[in-house]
């Protein structure tokens, strides 16, 4: 009697442990999260998050976009340029493409893949390929092709100013000085311990140029967070710009990615990363900001999710003489347009 | 009798099953990898390895690298200092190490003993940086499962099975 | 399956694109370095050198051919158990179960189905080897070479009888996971029996917390109930029992005559002996035959049924795979359905990729998963309506013999058959 | 013989049990047993640690962290913060090495286990034991009954599971494929009144319960009346109790959405000046307003435009999902056209200036972006048509009135299928598709009809019938599919055949009409400017059924819901229901 007792409460309990073993399993398998539902289950401190420097006041906004994007009809747009009566010049795809205003858009046709476009008050446009110069006339005609600056040469942008053609190389991390024929005259910015010169610091192919109204080449040192001003024989004479990931300085490894002179002699100046374009003024003292990471990458906080993407998110900018600012996306292949809604401080 | 036909018709079957898979395009051995272009540093690589530790790390392709001061794979982007103290660092395992090499350029080389394949930095450095962080599986760390855990729970499908001659996709380089 | 190619063919041509766009910039130079600084190159170590896997094709041959053996002519439960213990540490804990032959079910099928996948011959040999044994020597590759079975068996303290009925009915669900993963596997969505194989991360002392539970579950049942996995589980076992039942040799529980002494009834802890049955009842004979008639019309109606519905969940099931997944999560997210994005939504719309593209894709798959739902619920119904027939048959059993299908051939029980000390204890005195 | 094996088995058993190998075999099973659990214990405490206490440190550290970079005094923080990451990091290696050296112990401590419980019930072998035989045909009986009873079982459960999974049936992308995106479909539309005159633009309502009789007076057979706060002719719109509507003056443009059934503002939403509308004074007639447009909804979201070429979508909470600016219109009138869906395609019919200028265009917007799909010049200048989407033999076309063509083409993606060269001056009138014809209308002039199975132009040889008497200038046409009633803003209500364009009757309203006619069953419903509602039978003599004053002016068409009539007055939104 008693050893059936014993062998009855002998299968309850191991009916029960069966039993419970049973369910805790079936829950495992149910709770298991193969595909990835539940994400990472890593902690914030292994999360990247720049969404609360990308937040920009909007009082220090002064810049409004004007009209729809202009669709830039390009598979890759790199450069963007603007000359006096308000066509946009794109480079891009083996070709520049013109969009005027009231006018039909036109398009020219290159032998290789442009990095730089920039146009002439006499209407030539000068085009930097990977390694070397083309000139075309307004009709899109090729007037001359540069020699070739060798295997390592990137060239990222191109400037005139009168007999003078300005180009920037940012794979020998220099800038070339051409006149207007094309003879190389000097080149611009090695460093040189003697003249005071630390060099150019570029770390990816964003190195940009422009000469401003005082007769002086400003050169964007992007691995020093600075704007570099040199005289045309090659002499530093002063810089302005610092790193900074808040709204006066320039963020990241290697900004500004571009930038362009305003007609009242301050700058407008590119970051990737934080995509921002933002205004300073002659001295390199922060005015405001043009368009900040809501507006330029509508809401995003990085342009990018994957890393072709990424690879392709230096915006270019460009500023017209009547004031606007044209900001070329080269993600999304469109040119946004701003204008000036407000005063700065 | 009709035992017999079935397993001789089994075996047949087997057999020519076998011919058939065989014949068919006889591929290497293959081992999963990270298609760097795709991935989009999730962070499920850190969890979802079979190993304790997983066997995906940070890799870094150093010819793509900008040797940058201010790298944005290392330091936080709200970074006060440039150096590795704790309160700069972006990497919540310091995995990173940074090295001088000549003004204004210096290394950062991977401790992969550190690293838990987050993919913090290859973020930083994509957003800002040249994108010389990436996410490689480490294959003396793989036990090359038939079905990769990680694979299964990868949002943009960047796991895929390489030949095992070439297990690595590193990212091209200047020749 | 050709439109399954052709979206892979396109996506790595959009994959090449994104790459061409890209390998501008990576070309970029890297600095002049003046202090001789030399670039090192990414560290890449190789994948451990497999000659390990040829040694495995090898052992698993030796393995299985000195477990016929041992099963066969030894009839020793011993060596048997020093076998399998072999088994668990070489191809559970030293090669950390993979692959295995129950998993290679699943490359197997997608290499079948997958113009663009192939198998290696090792893949292929340890499918066929374990089958081809089975067809002459029964299922000793689960007596003593699967590192699976050889786990539970271990374990295997306390044996509990299941009722035979249970045994039937529960087993229905191996099937339905061999379907279901072959499904799985030839739509390319997943490898299932991996995914959830519960002892994988014993054997490699580390994986998900989930699956460990699960696996320590079993073994804790197992110390209970003979082999769970294997007798109610193992898609590779359903194959097996199959190939058994036409063995051109077998494990027979008495070395020469079964005396019905009935010694062995208990013997086995897996409910694979049958045990001698008497005549046919005559008083409800009419009754068994009308049944019987009514169960082999059933079964046709059972394979169909089986079939339409299996297509019918056929899109839920679809969701397994991580394409229809993302479409499904897009389409909710368009719909205003899906709160904000997810890492594979935000992912894919970074590619750039046509949503109808994607939906295209997951149409492809779901009309794969509707078309393979009718062979894996054809399958599932044909094999209801066989055990239904089954269980309205009455064969005649003389003896006390090993079911053909269910005996893993174990040896457990030759020590209990009288015979069989007859037999040693003659073999004793002949050797000396 | 069996019974007395059994016995001394049993006595060898009591025997071993004493034996000292079992003993030890038992004594280390037992000490296997005690060390796994203690290191399972400790792995367990291992892994909690990892996942419940780390984090919170983590977080401390991060918090830390920002503290340094936001707080002027927060470099004193820095020795605790390195001494907190270097214990943190120490911690991860030191557990990580524990749990893996823990699953060795483990694994070990197991072996020791198994080994000693096999050991122990080898030196413990019970003998077997069978019990009595019993009755062998009953038990093989019950064991076959029971068997096909579990099957059956198992047949019911697998069913069971397969039926539930097929209630969960996900999205069909054979269907969604087509849609590129998600949108309702046919029937959903036709339930609902989505657009300016409702499904297809016909002014025809699904529903024939449509309440007959009303008094603005005394308030018999009015459900609700809600103010509207800014001016609109647009007319209302109807989604599953949800109404649209949309209101500006030359400040702002509002679009509102009312609950149906209490007639509770549920929200409100601005379109803000983007681009071009900035800073310029847009220019309209009064009486065209700068709401004119009707909105159009597609059940998941609401898009509104307005005369200054501002564009904005909505979802269902009120939340802007887009907005975009067209460019501002030139519109001698100001605006008007209507917005339709196709899909997920917002349709712009953006007719403007003069037709040599080029600038007028047909415009499709993915409702979920706004982003521009297709685009397409149309050969017209301004033009206050709206445009319909209409199913003809299964195929979608979308139909467009504009000086002096009417185009057809595919919604989808803007190619046209036939263009009719038959309607002149500013038309306003919008076509609708009714028996086989598509009805245009040249303001004052004529009516006409045109077969839509052409393809290129189709002026010659496609149009059926013209009609020249009692055409409308502003108000739509409207047709049940034998007749064709034009109503005219003086009053002239005329009737024809709509298969050869015979006159059938005419009628003087003797009222000033700007709301076009619209048909809920058997029944033509007219709203008077003064906000008369006259209803009449749609058939081919002239019936007047029943006369209702509202005693609000109204301008814009009225919508028509299960049971319920909505009219937007001057001021006011009614909603007229619950009468018979």
């Amino acid at each position: 009697m008693n050893r059936l007792a014993g062998a009855v409460n002998t299968r309850i309990t191991v009916g029960v442990v069966i039993g419970t073993a049973i369910i805790i399993g079936v829950v495992a398998v149910f709770r298991l999260d193969s595909t990835g539902k539940k994400g990472s289950g890593l902690g914030d401190e292994f999360k990247y998050d720049v969404k609360d420097l990308g937040k920009i006041d909007p009082e220090l906004i002064l810049y409004e976009q004007s009209s729809e994007p202009i669709a830039t009809g390009l598979e890759i747009s790199r450069a963007i340029a603007v000359d006096g009566r308000g066509n946009v010049y794109i480079a891009g795809d083996n070709a520049v493409r013109i969009i005027g205003e009231g006018n039909p858009s036109k398009r020219i046709e290159l032998s290789a893949a442009p990095g730089c476009v920039t146009v002439a008050d006499d209407g030539r446009i000068f085009v930097g390929l990977r390694e070397h110069v083309e000139v075309f006339d307004v009709a899109g005609k090729r007037l001359a092709s540069w020699p070739s600056l060798g295997d390592d040469a990137v060239l990222t942008s191109i400037a005139v100013y009168k007999d003078n053609v300005f180009a920037a190389d940012a794979g020998n991390r220099i800038v070339l000085r051409y006149d207007a024929a094309g003879r190389l005259v000097n080149r611009i910015g090695a460093g040189d311990d003697t003249r005071n010169i630390p060099g150019f610091v570029v770390p990816s192919p964003y190195f940009d140029l422009a000469v401003a109204r005082d007769g002086l080449l400003r050169v964007v040192n992007p691995g020093r967070h600075r704007i570099e001003a040199y005289t045309f024989d090659g002499d530093l004479e002063f810089w302005w710009g610092r790193y900074s990931a808040g709204l006066e300085g320039f963020c990241g490894c290697c900004n500004p990615v571009s930038f362009a002179l305003l007609g009242d002699g301050g700058f407008v100046t590119c970051e990737k990363g934080l995509t921002r374009v933002k205004i300073y003024d002659a001295e390199g003292r922060f005015v405001g900001v043009v368009a900040g990471p809501e507006q330029l990458t509508g809401g995003k906080w990085n342009i990018c999710e994957i890393p072709s993407a990424c690879r392709l998110g230096g915006f270019d900018v460009v500023a017209g003489v009547d004031g606007r600012i044209f900001v070329l996306d080269t993600v999304k292949n469109i040119v946004r347009t701003f204008t000036r809604t407000r005063a700065g401080k | 009798m009709l035992v017999g036909i079935l397993r001789y018709g089994g075996l047949g079957l087997l057999g020519a099953a076998g011919v058939y898979l065989l014949k068919k395009n006889p591929k290497p051995r293959t081992v999963w990898q990270i298609d760097p272009q795709v991935c989009v540093a999730c962070g499920n690589c850190a969890n979802y390895c079979v190993l304790e530790e997983s066997a995906v790390k940070c890799t870094h392709a150093f010819a793509v690298c900008g040797y940058c001061e201010l790298c944005s794979g290392c330091f936080r982007p709200d970074a006060k200092e440039l150096n590795t103290g704790a309160e700069n660092q972006l990497c919540p395992t310091g995995a990173i190490k940074r090295a001088y090499v000549e003004d204004p350029y210096y290394e950062y080389v991977i401790d992969e003993s550190l690293c838990n394949g987050c993919g913090k930095c290859v973020k930083g450095c994509n957003a800002f940086g040249n994108g010389s962080l990436f996410l490689q599986v480490r294959h003396d760390r793989c036990v090359n499962c038939n079905e990769c855990s990680i694979a299964a729970a990868c949002p943009s499908g960047a796991f895929k099975r390489v030949s095992a001659e070439k297990p690595y996709l590193l990212k091209e380089t200047h020749a | 399956m050709i439109r399954f190619g052709d979206a892979i063919i396109l996506g790595i041509f959009s994959l090449l694109v994104l790459c061409a766009s890209a390998s501008g910039i990576e070309r970029f130079p890297p600095p002049d370095f003046e202090s001789g600084y030399e670039l090192p190159s990414p560290t890449t170590p190789s994948p451990r050198e497999d000659i390990y896997q040829y040694v495995d094709v090898l052992v698993l041959a030796g393995a299985l051919a000195v477990s016929s053996y041992l099963v066969l002519r030894k009839r020793s439960r011993r060596p048997i158990f020093a076998l399998m213990v072999f088994s668990l540490v070489y191809f559970g804990f030293w090669r950390k179960g993979c692959v295995c032959s129950i998993g290679a079910i699943q490359n197997i099928s997608l290499s079948i189905f997958d113009s663009g996948y192939a198998v290696g011959l090792v893949t292929v040999a340890f499918f066929l080897l374990p089958l081809v044994f089975t067809l002459f020597f029964g299922r000793t590759f689960c007596a003593a070479v699967c590192p699976l079975g050889a786990i539970q068996d271990v374990v295997l303290f306390k044996p509990i009888s299941v009722p035979g009925w249970a045994e039937s009915s529960l087993r229905l669900f191996a099937y339905l996971y061999l379907g279901l993963a072959v499904l799985f596997a030839a739509t390319g969505s997943a490898f299932v029996i991996c995914r959830y194989d519960p002892f994988v991360s014993f054997f490699r002392l580390s994986g998900n917390l989930n699956l460990l539970i699960l696996g320590a579950c079993l073994l804790l049942v197992g110390v209970f109930v003979g082999r769970p996995y294997c007798r109610f589980v193992c898609p590779y076992g359903v194959i097996l029992r199959q190939l058994s039942r036409v063995s051109k040799w077998r494990v027979s529980i008495t070395p020469d005559e079964c005396i019905k002494c009935r010694l062995c009834e208990d013997s086995c802890p897996f409910g694979a002996i049958e045990k001698p049955t008497v005549e046919w009842p005559r008083r409800n004979l009419a009754k068994s035959k009308s049944r019987l008639a009514l169960m082999i019309l059933l079964l046709p109606v059972l394979t169909a049924a089986g079939g339409w519905l299996a297509s019918t969940v056929g899109d839920p099931l679809s969701r397994m795979h991580a394409t229809v997944r993302l479409a499904d999560r897009i389409y909710l997210e368009q719909a205003g359905q899906a709160e904000g994005t997810t890492d594979a939504s935000s992912a894919f719309r970074a590619t750039g990729r046509e949503l109808k593209e994607l939906y295209a894709e997951a149409a492809s798959i779901q009309s794969e998963f509707n078309i393979g739902g009718w062979a894996v619920g054809g399958f599932v119904g044909l094999v209801i309506g066989s055990k239904l027939i089954r269980h309205s048959l009455w064969r005649r059993r003389a003896d006390y013999q090993p079911d053909r299908a269910g005996c893993v051939a174990c040896g457990r029980c030759f020590e209990y058959c009288p015979r069989e000390h007859v037999r040693l204890n003659k073999a004793k005195e002949a050797n000396t | 013989m069996s019974g007395v094996k059994a016995e001394s088995a049993d006595n060898i058993a009591e025997a071993k049990k004493c034996s000292p190998w079992y003993q030890a075999a038992a004594g280390s099973a037992v000490v296997g047993c005690v060390f796994s659990l203690i290191v399972a214990g400790l792995l367990i405490e291992n892994h909690l640690h990892i996942k419940i206490l780390d984090p919170v440190r983590s977080e401390r550290l991060e918090m830390m962290k920002l503290q340094v970079i936001e707080q002027p005094d927060g470099e004193r923080l820095l020795p605790e913060i390195r001494r907190l990451d270097l214990q943190i990091r120490r911690s991860r290696i030191t557990r990580q090495q524990f749990s893996r050296r823990g699953g060795y112990l483990l694994a070990g401590g197991l072996v020791v286990l198994f080994v000693g419980l096999k050991s122990a019930a080898v030196f413990r072998k019970r003998a077997p034991a069978p019990g009595p035989p019993g009755d062998v045909r009953a038990r093989q009986v019950r064991e076959a009954l029971l068997a096909r009873r579990a099957v059956m079982l198992g047949l019911c459960v697998l069913g069971a599971a397969g039926l539930i999974l097929t209630i969960k049936a996900g999205v069909d992308f054979g269907k969604a494929q087509t849609a590129g995106s998600s949108y309702p479909g046919a029937e959903e539309i036709r339930k609902n009144w989505h657009r300016f005159r409702g499904p297809g633009g016909l002014g025809i309502s699904a529903h024939e319960n449509v309440p007959l009789r009303f008094s603005g007076k005394t308030g018999e057979g009015i459900l609700w009346k809600k103010p509207v706060p800014l001016p609109g002719n647009n007319s209302p719109i109807l989604w599953e109790g949800r109404v649209f509507l949309s209101g500006a003056d030359e400040k702002s443009r509002q679009v509102y959405c009312f609950d149906a059934d209490s007639g509770e503002l549920l929200w409100m939403g601005e379109v803000g000046a983007v681009g071009g509308s900035l800073g310029k004074a847009v220019e309209v007639m009064n009486d065209t307003g700068y709401a004119a447009p009707t909105m159009v909804t597609d059940g998941r979201r609401a898009c509104a435009i307005f005369a200054t070429g501002d564009i904005g979508c909505f979802d269902f909470d009120g939340k802007k999902i887009w907005q975009r600016n067209l460019g501002v219109p030139e519109s001698a009138y100001g605006y008007a056209s209507s917005l339709e869906m196709y899909r997920n395609l917002v349709l712009v019919q953006y007719d403007q200036g003069v037709a040599e200028d080029e600038k007028s265009r047909m415009l499709a917007l993915d409702g979920f972006t706004g982003q521009p799909v297709w685009e397409v010049k149309r050969p017209v200048p301004n033009s206050w048509t709206s445009p319909i989407v209409v199913e003809i033999a299964d195929k979608p076309q979308l139909i467009t009135c504009g000086e002096p063509w009417v185009i057809a083409c595919e919604p989808g993606g803007g190619r046209e299928i036939w263009r009719a060269k038959c309607v002149g001056g500013d038309v306003a009138p919008s076509p609708i598709y009714a028996g086989g014809f598509v009805f245009a209308i040249e303001p004052y002039d004529k009516l006409v009809a045109i077969r839509p199975d052409g393809r290129g132009d189709v002026t010659k040889t496609h149009v059926a019938w013209i009609a020249e008497d009692g055409i409308p200038d502003i108000c739509c046409p409207l047709s049940n599919g034998k007749l064709i009633f034009l109503l005219t803003t003086e009053g002239t209500l005329t009737c024809y055949k709509v298969s050869d364009g015979g006159m059938v009757w005419e009628k003087d309203m003797k009222a000033g009409f700007k709301a076009s006619p619209s048909l809920a069953g058997e029944r033509v419903y007219l709203l008077s400017d003064k906000g008369v509602m006259v209803v009449i039978e749609a058939a081919a003599q002239y019936k007047e059924l029943a006369r209702s004053e509202l005693g609000e002016a109204c301008f814009a068409s009225p919508a028509f819901a299960d049971g319920r009539i909505y009219i937007r007055g001057a001021k006011n939104l009614y909603c007229i229901g619950g009468g018979d």
